[in-house]
């Protein structure tokens, strides 16, 4: 029998390596794996190169990841936010390094990896700063760039239901970056609010098929929801970290 | 004499100019006002980048979910008709002109449409770009919203950026406090001129030659 | 009120030019939207290029619209089938040309298309015949060749239900090609079996979202459904052409 | 003396190499009688290439639904944890190396692990590619499940393909009716005879410098 699912965070985790490249979902808080990130530090790997779409949100989750100084370089696209205070502290002491990509290229550089592309010509960027240096060319009367696929070691993903075999169904726009990491990285881990039974999810919904996902943990329910039913948030910020 | 309208007033003047049925994503900031101007009832369907169509205004202080926001991280609400998908595929639609209006600030755009709307290029500042060269080369029509001057009073309508540009010859039309511009082959064309402005003024104001189209309707044209 | 609807498949397919692009979902008799051809065929448009994965199935849908001499060119990656002979006999006469593409080729072409991507390096293909004279390219120690964008005209779509928006679901494997053809076309043209309600298709679970469709019709519910429920289909082939 | 084992018997000796868990391939024809010799109750997803992940066996005849068919056009069924996508995200899994083994009928295969076996190259033939070559390329593990002859006695194993390729160098392991065969970087290596062969035998059947891996264990070494 297949089964995906490990009993704790700490064990999900478990064999990340120092040096590893993690893809981290999440835009914002939304969909942000709190609890993985969380065991992530616990348990101690250094040197990371971590790829999210920001640079972490207040004091904790990736941020308090930051903090710690485990991680040597941040491939994102949206790096300052009105609570990015680690990240701005640490980049301007020249002790992070920074790659900066335009959204849409960080998506689907991390999509090509997962889809076996090696690499592709998109319009974003050109004419840029951030498409400096890099090979471009004129298809049919239109400019693009050269940018190649983004791979990793490890995808840290929340989504919301699993089963066994970890197909994954997402909630709103949490769903964001995780489809495509878990796709993209040789060792998926997921953190779901709880694994339902094999058969349990739609076929025609499932978001992101099992054969993407190497472990699911289940954390519990989010905090702004009942029994599957929304019960609001009493705020945003709290809630969410 | 009046020769500027308040960032409400420019942004209900910009939603006369969103037909029904449009697919539109506004940009952090002032464009996203533009939604609270848009006529009861019409059906007009917001794209965020961070994965959904059709989205709905904040929702109520006890209503906030935290997996429901938009690209600027506030809390948004869900429509009939919504639809949520993953950031490979929100890009997608981006990129591949799928959307037909985006609205973005600017620091700057050039006559020939450029735009710089993401660093000013400061030594000390902390990059970030986001979703901006995707939306600015992806719409069909890039409408920028802006002030037309600095609070220095330079212009940032200007013959060449010197901030980093977004996108090369991505903007269709530049609403501004003082006149609509439209980037046409040969340069900006004035659309619309609010309050007490004229087109010498403005044209010493910027320092470019503009064309004079204010006999078309911009609201018109679009829709065109 | 937005309101992709129209009454009939007639109006459906009007406008389609003599020369036009065709892209035609489905994966042999699955997902073919086989009203919309028929109502091509009765239109009147020649000269076309069709996409689709194959050549046509027996003497209907895209066999017949093959048979009656509207097909100049044909991009597909399996046309030679048991029950292809209308294609076969044309070919074999030289009336109609041949594009063959590698079915994962075929498909990414035609995302990337809807994608705005102009061209990318896929490993599908290095070192055969259908590579040859296309560029290629070593990235990370492993071979690749160039493909490019396959646009289209028009997209004539099958799917499951839409509502008035355009949004999207299809039914197991009939769903094939079509959410990539619909990204692909300037003018997307779908059949479904229903119109329903705005609001009554889960956000969640939508497949196409509608601003990739510009026309929609109901043709009626698929025989082997009723009210929804599968009921058993006599016989595959009678049923599904 | 028996030299040959029977195609379902072939079939069963590749199901005895499908370790729980495999997300598994089968190419039309002879491969999908893998499917026929898992055993009872071992989790074995298979996927099918128009868009599915554990598809199930024929159902019965009453039970046809058109609209769920295999890459052969025949009617299948959906198990517990089926997942359904399009045709790019089914492509992107097969070339992205998400499958675990892919399983293949041949024309021939070449002692460097090159294949072929879309199109004989006959001049009157009319081609048909399908996904035969993102499978060749894309799964981890590609099985290739053939005669060792052709009817007219040539061996399918050869030094260089003549006939048009499907990929390069993509081939991992060759079960046919006389022995099972690795390729490895310095030629083909047999794993396990069938009946009364011998590696000399072989060796000139094929015509083929032949490695005696036998003392391996094929199940095993797959498994590790």
């Amino acid at each position: 029998m297949i089964s995906k699912v490990t009993g704790s965070v700490e064990e999900a985790v478990r064999g990340i390596a120092d040096g590893a490249v993690v893809m981290i979902g999440g835009f914002g808080r939304a969909g942000q794996p709190v609890e993985l990130i969380d065991a992530l530090l616990a348990h101690g790997a250094a040197d990371l190169t971590v790829i999210n779409n920001n640079a972490g949100n207040g004091d904790t989750g990736l941020a308090a990841l930051l903090a710690a100084r485990r991680v040597r370089r941040i491939i994102c696209s949206f790096p300052r936010q009105s609570d990015s205070h680690v990240f701005d502290a640490l980049y301007r002491a020249g002790e992070i390094e920074l790659e900066l990509v335009p959204q849409g290229n960080l998506a689907e550089r991390i999509r090509a990896a997962g889809a076996g592309i090696g690499a592709f010509f998109t319009p974003t960027g050109f004419g840029t700063a951030l498409a400096e240096g890099k090979e471009t060319r004129e298809i049919d009367g239109r400019s693009y760039v050269l940018e190649h696929a983004l791979h990793a070691d490890v995808a840290l993903v929340s989504a919301y239901r699993a089963d066994r075999w970890g197909n994954l169904v997402y909630r709103k726009t949490a769903r964001n970056f995780g489809p495509i990491m878990a796709a993209a990285a040789t060792t998926t881990i997921v953190q779901v609010d709880e694994i339902v039974e094999l058969g349990a999810l739609d076929p025609e919904s499932v978001v992101t098929p099992g054969l993407y996902v190497n472990r699911v943990v289940a954390v519990g329910e989010r905090a702004w929801l009942r029994d599957g039913e929304f019960v609001g948030a009493a705020s945003v910020e709290g809630d969410a970290s | 004499m009046t020769t500027r309208i308040s960032r409400d007033e420019l942004a209900a003047r910009i939603a006369r100019d969103i037909p029904e049925g449009a697919v539109m994503n506004l940009g952090i900031g002032a464009p996203t006002r533009v939604a609270n101007f848009l006529p009861e009832g019409l059906e007009v369907i917001l794209h965020t980048e961070n994965g959904m169509l059709a989205m709905g205004p904040e929702p109520a202080a006890d209503r906030i979910d935290p997996d429901l926001i938009n690209a600027g991280k506030q809390p948004v609400t869900e429509l009939p008709g919504a639809a949520y998908f993953h950031h490979a595929d929100s890009f997608a639609m981006m990129r591949g002109g799928h959307l037909d209006i985006c609205v973005l600030g600017a620091f700057q755009v050039s006559e020939r449409g450029d735009l710089a709307n993401w660093s000013t290029g400061a030594a000390d500042s902390i990059p970030a770009v986001g979703g901006a060269m995707d939306l600015a080369i992806g719409a069909r029509q890039v409408f920028v919203m802006t002030d037309l001057l600095t609070r220095s009073g330079e212009s940032k309508l200007v013959r060449t950026c010197s901030y980093p540009l977004t996108g090369v010859g991505c903007v269709n039309r530049i609403y501004t406090d003082h006149a609509i511009f439209d980037v046409t082959p040969t340069g900006l064309a004035v659309l619309e001129l609010f309050g007490d402005n004229t087109i010498t003024e403005l044209a010493t104001l910027t320092g470019l030659v503009l064309d004079d189209a204010t006999s078309t309707d911009a609201t018109d044209k679009e829709l065109a």
